[in-house]
């Protein structure tokens, strides 16, 4: 939100408003009380609000008349009632005025901010909906993931599989990914998320146009593959499980590639590379990236030159 | 392949050895090159490239190539295996394109195994 | 186990059947009865020799004198030349028809010499794309016989006599494992294999399934008609695409050429074979959770009972074998458990892959029959250390076994003497260890794989473990304190005992094996903060022994940090400031002038390098 | 048997029992933590090792099974030294903040750190990082109080059927979270406090309320669904505060819903009656009771007077007890002499009862929350019973994980139909079309013992009947496929036990006794035993009033009906109502108001001012099922005492007293000066009715078209039951009113998209009945072309839209959905 809220609350009973401020000030609101229909009237006329929150029954001007009132002269500004055990009729009545929404009293601070949440968006012209897939990523790979859970859904144990094709396709495991797995495949959403989370070839962050793995096998520990480790971190500027910002590449740690007999090993995307060096490695990345290509130049001459001069 | 008896097994496995071995086969040499991850790692790829190339260059039609898994000894990947008709098998190691060239021309053509690159002859226990 | 002075291995493949062999054999037993040396040779009959074409053949052994065309009439000669007389017999000898050439032969070489191929039987050999090499080597042959000739108690029997123990890791008897299985009745059984191959510095089942996919999925037919299976699984890691892609294709030919899948072989038998892609955990490898992770779950380990022979798959019955073990399967059909057990010990039969890697010149793959010493492996096989290297020991089992220190490298490769040791023959991963290593570091590296793998369900692992690492990382930090080594015993045991699987229950072995043979290293970081290997950083300095120092420069070249300073022909410098404690001056030295040093040591260094070279050599 | 040894002691238990029940049914204590007898054993917290002889490893004694011959050793010094180590690894973590937790005095890991002592604290440092608490209205998840015993999880997706909870991350970073970190959204049925050991998981409601040792605990009933669980309600000062289950007591056996759990708030709601009011210039006013029993009784005089006897009604109620309905029928019997009585039953129970008996000869047919497990196969049709009876839908669910097929016909997706074999996606309100189609199928098949069946009564006709009802037919009028229904009567002619389950009650009104009468059908053509058709009565009491006679037929000659008192001809002139709202909870409640209007006299008796109370000329305050003693009876027929937990409400008593004092304020003394005089009557009154002899007859029934959706009222409309809700009372709960509080417009997306409506839009919708507004809410368990609401709450007067309740017709039907622009 850019600017907080301004939200005037109308009641008769100050312990309401009261309590009302102090949940709603937590939350960043700008919140205003006024004690019945004529002061609210009177303070409208002064200040501007964006919402207003009033008890329909009130003494002198009750809430009704007070609604009346706003909608023709600060037709702009969102209402919302509080009131007890509404009544179909007056609920009716209310929302034939041009009300958002009510909160029934008494309320739990946790309902209020929810009520209070959807009408600022409510009168920010937001509407209030649920992601979906299609607006994250293009249409074809909705169609495409919702193939694949289809096509998998009869074969118990199913999960595991759809997480890996999802995960070809979209190339990472957001949450609204396997919310989808989730329905498709009548699995509970924490489940999903709990097996995702359990195995390490699942990501939950997006992955670089090239993964490069580092086997963190004993062969490659004993052969030193950490120095290439230290040198691929140094270079890249990223960790073990992270993607350099501008999404080229991302690192990966895996327990032993099968590959000891050329240790130290990298793979990058389906390629194996054995007997690394910090500086072949670097080589080799260099392929997939000319500005590393460059850095990596860089470096070797002035090895040269520190060679010339010894 | 359609569905096999019992003694289709015999067939095929008599059949195979008159195909593909060199003595009934009638081929000059075949020469195996061994793909498992460490020789693709270790390059068996570009190797095997480079013979393909040689042989379709030379025009020769009767050396058989094939792949195979991991040969063992992966610190000297990428191995290949030339067989020659009545001569034991040589295994190369630590292979190039280059090489596998010049074995081509030395030891396929020529009958002749390129010593500097071969690391043993003969076939392995196997029983 | 009975010792033979020779084992006459005779070819029984096919080829050499049809040209005579069963004859040649009679006559073979014949001969050695009259001569009176039934005690002294034993005659085995063994698979395809590949040598069809000059058969019958036969291959002595440990003489490895090779004799090809035997007839009956020749073998009176035969055995008197070669057996009484002790001279090869020359005249069926396989001769190399070509000239002598400056490469050497098999037997020649250390690395091939010692090993004896079962379960690499078609390494190398067969393109493992084709189905039909693969049946051209008596593929296949043993299903065959086992779907047709065989009853489930034939299979279990033989499997059960040839001794083969599983060789994931626990070694327990296959035969037994089938045999439960076979006798719980239910309509709905699994067969499946585990290829979650998640021992670092394994990779044994990975190449068989690479090099030889059909024989795998041979051994599981067998077995899945053992135990009364109709539909199998075969767990592969993420990590190995191109086994995955081979197997897939060898189920599929085997499919189509009704191999596999319904009504094989026309013999009524369905069995239905699906591969399965693990997606990384370490902790899937066990075999309850290999299952769990199968049903789409989290790959939990599961307490036991009930067992998966009970209780396993999907609340079923269900074998799980590791691949190598299935891949043994067939030639034991074909040959029979005698031949089997013709190798090995007696409670440790057959041959054994190990996957040889780390600090030694040969690194592969190797498979060599059960028995043989550690030694032979390591130094004939493995070609030994690196030039001026010495090795330390052998870290064997992963992160479940432990390190053998180099003095016990006599002792022969079996499940019961390398577990009375401390650690465990496991998958067979081999990773030899030399003085660059430190132990503590290693102990640590493993520490970090276990904590790391924990499935984090049952508390001694998911805490205990962390705590190991801990404890680990403080002491190769500098931040050791006496009684550390003692507490890390202490909870190592306890974690040991309360454990809910093989992970959490072999965890601690890596460390419990290293402060058993190596405790003057952990003394060494705790008390001295030195780490003599000069791997711990924060335990290590370098410094230049002036005396040795040729000034040649190498050192200042490979300096990624600019460290070391000095003038063309006269001694270096290292300035500790500057010193990132990369140790690529010390592998560049040609002159072992440069010396690991504790790290904060405040006197002369010349004497503590005098000090500790003159312990070196009391010792 | 198995014989075995445990710490010496030679004891004998029934195979595959495990070491650690074993030791427990002989009373020795084995220290656990992740261990709880409806679930599969876990054998994660490793506290319950123990040493056999023999063995070199020690053995999780939760999920070891006996051997005979087994040596155990339950403490030895070699035990509780890994215990203690084991207990030192959990407490690194476990914050030692017991002075402020909730659990503390009731809390496993205390008890057990208490028998082991204090640990070395050797590894103080290597402690994980303060996580984020998890948010949610009811339940509290403090993360750093898990020790991941993993309880909470299983008994969430094992045992509940939902999976709110997993475990996220792996090794010792893992917690216990809802997915993504989000707020927790549930069944909010609570279980997972109880289960968890430790304070990780914590009602917010009971949050610093009171120290456990403080609560005094008292076993009762509780108040909602027909389950009849026993609650364990904890008060403090008089103060109800908390509300839980225990092991091994009750129907329910250690299971509660949300309701149960939460749900007694509601006697402390505002709207609760302190004092009777009586109507003067047109508003409700206090009065005294002497003031209001007089109005009352001289009203009745009058009524009495000037249109007989028979124009007096009254109406009973569910929520009351045994003894509070048979005063009401004894009042009526006795002090007015009239047999105008009946119940909310009548929509639902009463309607069971009558066809069983038609059908079986079959009096009282109580079900047995049992019967699912082990059946072959288990059929629900058009029913929601996890949300209706949540803990006999457990065991539905039990069955199912243990094998049983489970097929669910109905057109919402609910708990049952997600974890169902098969879900047939079925028209409302076409049972009885879908059920003839089985029957054909059967018959057709010859799937049945022809030879005895045929001899029968009523074979014939019925026979004759279904012949409309062929595959292709039945799958035009209810949606499902052809090869679904040939497959469902496939499966049910061919099981080896089965069990047919639906509910009648008028909340979910798209079944009527119809449906009752066809599945009756189907059993006896199947052979089976009745036992096999089980149809619970819906609320507490339900089973409970019908047995104490509250309905029109309990005494000769029969009396008036509900139908006829509330949407009859308007022959009543005064009505006397117990405990029910008829205005929100009955269908098509225009009529009722217009009833209600034309009465001379209303008397209102209820706990708080109901929607129905609005239009009462006296209001009289009665004490809830809290405040007083008494009996309830369960859907199963069996007989639970209340006990007085807390003290009445402001001047509120009991039913039975206060319509004891009206008898003597009206002149008649009925005897009953307490509550033990009324039980003790029943007792002798009240017999069991015997069932005649297993009668089996058949009765031909055809299915009635429903009013469908048309041009002018597109929408179907359905009322269902919303999980945290049970009858109009439980919406008075402030708790439960945290998760729901209002009758949501349930629509599925695309509809919603058509007509622009968002997740809590206003709409207006409106049937031919009637009107009215209600929020949206956007479901993907609502089918395309219906929406789906409640009539739990009085304001949302769902019952406007409502048909009224003719048998054999749907009472819901088609309406127009409309936004309201705001």
């Amino acid at each position: 939100m850019a600017e907080a809220a301004k939200i005037l609350v109308v009641d008769d009973e100050p312990v309401v408003i009261k309590s009302a401020e102090r949940v709603l000030r937590a939350e960043g609101y700008d919140v205003e009380g006024a004690l019945g229909g004529r002061e609210a009237i009177l303070k409208i006329e002064q200040n501007s609000y964006d919402l207003v929150f009033t008890d329909l029954k009130m003494p002198e001007v009750d809430g009704i008349t007070l609604i009346r009132w706003i909608k023709k002269s600060n037709p702009s500004i969102g209402i919302v009632i509080i009131t007890g055990y509404p009544s179909q009729d007056t609920i009716k009545e209310a929302l034939e005025l041009g009300i958002i929404d009510y909160v029934p009293k008494p309320f739990t601070p946790a309902v209020l901010v929810d009520v209070t949440k959807r009408a600022v968006e409510w009168t920010a012209g937001r509407k209030p909906e649920e992601k979906k897939i299609t607006e994250e990523f293009p249409p074809a790979m909705a169609a495409e993931l919702d193939r694949v859970i289809n096509d998998y859904k009869i074969k118990p144990g199913c999960l595991i599989p759809v997480l890996q094709r999802a995960q070809e396709i979209v190339g990472y495991l957001p949450p609204i990914v396997q919310k989808r797995i989730s329905k498709g495949l009548n699995i509970p959403q924490a489940e999903v998320h709990s097996v995702v989370s359990f195995y390490s070839f699942f990501t939950m962050k997006p992955r670089g146009d090239h993964n490069i793995r580092v086997c963190l096998g004993t062969a490659c520990y004993v052969k030193g593959i950490e120095t290439v480790l230290c040198k691929i971190r140094d270079t890249l500027k990223i960790d073990i499980g992270d993607t350099t910002e501008n999404r080229r590449f991302s690192l990966e740690g895996v327990r032993c590639l099968g590959a000891c007999g050329l240790a130290p090993v990298m793979v990058i995307d389906q390629d194996t590379y054995g007997a690394m060096t910090p500086k072949k490695a670097l080589g080799i990345i260099s392929r997939y990236d000319p500005a590393i290509a460059e850095a990596v130049l860089q470096e070797t001459v002035e090895e040269e030159i520190v060679e010339k001069e010894g | 392949m359609p569905r096999l008896t019992i003694e289709d097994l015999q067939k095929i496995k008599e059949k195979h050895k008159s195909d593909f071995t060199l003595r009934e086969g009638g081929y000059r040499a075949k020469v195996t090159v061994h793909m498992g991850t460490c020789g693709i790692a270790a390059g068996a790829r570009a190797v095997m490239t480079a013979l393909m190339d040689e042989i379709s260059k030379a025009n020769v039609t009767d050396v058989i190539v094939t792949t195979s898994g991991c040969a063992g000894l992966c610190a000297r990947e990428p191995l290949a295996t030339v067989e020659i008709m009545n001569r034991p098998p040589v295994k190369y190691c630590d292979l190039s394109d280059e090489k596998i060239k010049e074995i081509f021309k030395e030891h396929i053509l020529g009958g002749n195994p390129v010593e500097k690159y071969a690391l043993v002859v003969g076939s392995e226990t196997t029983y | 186990m009975e010792k033979f002075r020779a084992n006459l291995m005779l070819c029984a493949g096919t080829g050499c059947v049809a040209s005579g062999t069963k004859k040649v054999k009679d006559a073979l037993i014949e001969e050695i009865k009259k001569r009176g040396l039934e005690e002294e040779l034993k005659v085995v009959l063994t698979g395809c020799n590949g040598y069809c074409a000059e058969g019958p053949v036969m291959s002595v052994y440990p003489d490895e004198i090779f004799y090809q065309r035997l007839t009956v009439e020749e073998i009176p000669k035969l055995v008197e030349e070669h057996f009484l007389k002790g001279r090869p017999y020359q005249k069926l000898m396989f001769t190399e028809p070509e000239k002598k050439t400056a490469i050497p032969l098999m037997k020649e070489i250390p690395f091939f010499k010692h090993q004896v191929l079962r379960v690499l039987r078609n390494k190398g050999l067969i393109d493992p794309e084709k189905i039909e090499e693969y049946i051209s080597r008596d593929g296949y042959q043993a299903e065959a016989r086992a779907l047709t000739q065989m009853t489930s108690e034939d299979i279990i029997k033989v499997v059960k006599d040839s001794g083969l123990r599983g060789r994931g890791g626990a070694g327990f008897p296959t035969g037994l494992k089938w045999e439960f299985a076979s006798k719980v009745k239910s309509e709905v059984k699994f067969m499946l294999c585990n290829g979650d191959e998640g021992d670092p510095g394994a990779f044994m089942d990975r190449s068989v399934m690479e090099a030889d996919p059909h024989s795998v999925i041979e051994g599981m037919v067998i077995g899945a008609k053992a135990i009364g299976a109709h539909k199998g699984y075969i767990y592969v890691r993420a990590e190995y695409p191109l086994a995955v892609k081979r197997l897939q294709l060898a189920i599929d030919q085997a499919t189509e050429a009704g191999l596999l899948g319904k009504n094989i072989l026309d013999t009524g038998f369905d069995f239905e074979l699906e591969i399965y892609q693990g997606a990384g955990a370490f902790v899937c490898g066990e075999e309850t959770a290999l299952m769990r992770s199968l049903e789409g779950k989290r790959g939990m380990p599961r307490p036991r009972p009930p067992f998966p022979a009970h209780k396993g798959l999907w609340d079923k019955p269900s074998v799980l074998n590791n691949v190598e073990t299935l891949a043994q399967i067939s030639p034991i059909i074909i040959n029979g458990s005698d031949w089997y057990r013709s190798l090995g010990t007696e409670k440790s039969t057959g041959t054994k892959v190990f996957a040889l890697t780390g600090a030694i010149n040969n690194v592969g793959l190797v498979e060599v029959p059960m028995g043989i010493p550690l030694k032979t492996i390591i130094y004939d096989i493995g070609g030994g250390p690196k030039k001026g290297k010495k090795i330390k020991g052998v870290q064997l089992g992963g992160p479940s076994g432990g390190c053998i220190p180099e003095r016990l490298f006599d002792l022969p490769v079996t499940y019961e003497d390398i577990v009375a040791t401390g650690a465990i023959v496991g998958s067979g991963g081999m990773v030899v260890m030399d003085d660059n290593t430190c132990m503590v570091g290693m102990a640590k590296f493993f520490l970090e794989f276990t904590a790391d793998e924990s499935c984090g369900k049952c508390t001694p692992c998911r805490v205990g473990t962390k705590i190991l690492l801990d404890m680990l990382i403080d002491i190769t930090e500098g931040k050791g304190k006496e009684g550390d080594i003692e507490t890390l015993e202490d909870l190592g045991r306890d974690i040991i005992a309360a454990s809910l699987c093989g992970l959490g229950q072999t965890a601690p072995n890596p460390i419990l094996t290293t402060i058993r043979y190596f405790r003057e290293e952990f003394e060494s970081h705790i008390r001295d903060h030195w780490c003599k290997a000069g791997v711990c950083r924060a335990l290590t300095t370098f410094w230049i022994d002036e005396k040795m120092c040729k000034g040649c420069g190498a050192c200042l070249r490979g300096c990624p940090s600019k460290a070391i300073v000095g003038e063309k022909k006269k001694p270096h410098k290292i300035i500790q400031e500057l010193c990132v404690r990369c140790r690529s001056c010390y592998e560049a030295c040609k002159f072992k002038s440069i010396k690991i040093m504790p790290a904060k040591y405040e006197g002369e260094p010349s004497e503590l390098v005098g000090a500790a070279e003159a312990v070196k050599e009391e010792a | 048997m198995v014989e075995l040894t445990i710490n010496d002691k030679k004891i004998s238990v029934e195979e595959g029992t495990t070491i650690l029940k074993a030791a427990q049914m002989n009373g020795i204590k084995i220290p656990n933590l992740c261990y709880d007898k409806r679930l599969r054993p876990y054998g994660g917290c490793r506290l319950c090792v123990v040493e056999a002889k023999g063995q070199p490893r020690l053995l999780a004694s939760c999920s070891t099974p006996v051997a005979p011959g087994m040596i155990i050793e339950t403490d030895t010094p070699k035990l509780r030294k890994v215990r203690q180590t084991v207990l030192e690894l959990i407490l690194i973590h476990h914050p030692l903040d017991c002075p402020i937790c909730d659990k503390a005095g009731e809390c496993d890991l205390q008890d057990v750190s208490y028998d082991y002592g204090k640990p070395a604290g050797r590894f103080v440092r290597h402690r994980k990082e303060a996580l984020p608490d998890v948010r949610g209205p009811l339940v509290e998840l403090t993360a750093n109080r898990c020790i991941l015993c993993g309880k909470c999880v299983r008994i969430c997706a094992e045992h509940q059927g939902r999976g709110a909870l997993g475990f996220i991350g792996r090794g010792f970073s893992t917690v216990v979270q809802p997915a993504f970190g989000e707020i927790l959204q549930c069944d909010y049925c609570g279980q997972c406090i109880d289960i968890c050991p430790t304070g990780a998981l914590l009602s917010k409601p009971f949050k610093f309320r009171a120290r456990a040792w403080f609560l005094e605990e008292k076993d009762t009933i509780c108040p909602f669904c027909g389950c009849g669980c026993t609650l364990t309600l904890g008060i403090r000062e008089g103060k109800l505060l908390r509300s839980r289950a225990k092991e091994d007591i009750g129907q329910s056996n250690g299971n509660l819903c949300g309701r149960g759990r939460f749900g007694f708030d509601y006697i402390y709601s505002e709207n609760r009656l302190k004092t009777p009011m009586v109507r003067k210039n047109g508003e409700l006013v206090p009065a005294s009771w002497e003031e209001a029993l007089a109005y009352i009784s001289d009203g009745l005089k009058f009524v009495i007077s000037s249109y007989g006897k028979t124009s007096i009604g009254a109406i009973g109620s569910h929520r009351c007890t045994n003894e509070d309905n048979y005063m009401l029928g004894k009042f009526m019997l006795n002090v007015i002499g009239s047999n105008n009585i009946d119940s909310s039953a009548a929509f639902g129970y009463s309607k069971v009862q009558t066809i069983l008996d038609k059908a079986f000869g079959l009096k009282s047919h109580p079900i047995n929350m049992k019967s699912p497990l082990g059946k072959d196969v288990i059929l629900i049709i058009e029913s929601d019973i996890s949300i209706t009876h949540p803990v006999f839908g457990l065991n539905i669910l039990q069955a199912k994980r243990e094998g049983s097929q489970l097929i669910v016909a109905d057109f919402k997706e609910t708990k049952l139909t997600r974890h169902s074999t098969s879900h047939l996606k079925m028209r409302q309100g076409t049972s009885v079309a879908f059920l003839n189609g089985l029957m054909k199928i059967i018959i057709d098949k010859r799937l049945f013992n022809r030879e005895i069946v045929s001899k029968m009564t009523g074979f014939a006709e019925f026979e004759k009947n279904l012949d409309n009802y062929t595959p292709d037919k039945v799958s035009k009028i209810t949606g499902i496929s052809e090869k679904d229904i040939l497959s469902t009567a496939g499966i049910l002619a061919s099981a080896k036990s089965r069990m047919l389950s639906f509910t009648v009650g008028f909340a979910e009104n798209t079944k009527g006794a119809d449906t009752v009468l066809a599945a009756s059908n189907l059993i006896i053509l199947l052979g089976e035993d009745t036992d096999a058709l089980q149809i619970p009565a819906e609320y507490a009491n339900t089973y409970g009033l019908y047995t104490m006679g509250v309905r029109p037929d309990a005494a000769v000659p029969a009396g008036k009906d509900i139908f006829d008192m509330l949407y009859g001809s308007g022959s009543l002139h005064a009505l006397y109502i117990m405990g029910e709202d008829p205005v929100s909870a009955f269908p098509y409640n225009s009529k009722i108001i217009s009833t209600l209007k034309s009465l001379e006299l209303l008397v209102i008796q209820d706990i708080a001012l109901t929607e129905t109370a609005k239009f009462a000329h006296v209001v009289l305050p009665a004490s809830s099922w809290a405040e007083k003693d008494g009996t309830f009876i369960n859907a199963e027929g069996v007989a639970q005492k209340l006990q007085k937990i807390v003290d009445p409400t402001g001047q509120s008593m009991p039913d039975w007293q206060i319509l004891r004092n009206l008898s003597l304020s009206f002149g008649a003394d009925i005897g009953m000066r307490s509550i033990k005089d009324v039980s003790d009557e029943i007792g002798k009154a009240v017999r069991e009715e015997q069932n005649t002899s297993d009668r089996r007859v058949f009765h031909p029934v055809s299915h009635l078209p429903v009013e469908e959706p048309d041009a002018d009222y597109p929408m179907a409309f359905v009322t269902r039951d919303v999980l945290q809700h049970s009858g109009t009372m439980s919406t008075r709960s402030k708790a439960l009113d945290l998760v729901v509080s209002e009758a949501f417009l349930e629509i599925n997306e695309d509809d919603a998209g058509k007509l622009g409506i968002y997740d809590n839009s206003h709409v207006k919708v409106s049937s031919r009945r009637g009107t009215v507004y209600l929020k949206a809410k956007i479901s993907d368990s609502v089918p395309s072309g219906r929406v789906f609401t409640s009539v739990h709450f009085p304001h949302g007067r769902v019952n406007a839209l409502t048909n009224p309740p003719e048998n054999g017709t749907a009472a819901t039907g088609a309406v127009k959905v409309e936004v309201v622009k705001g």
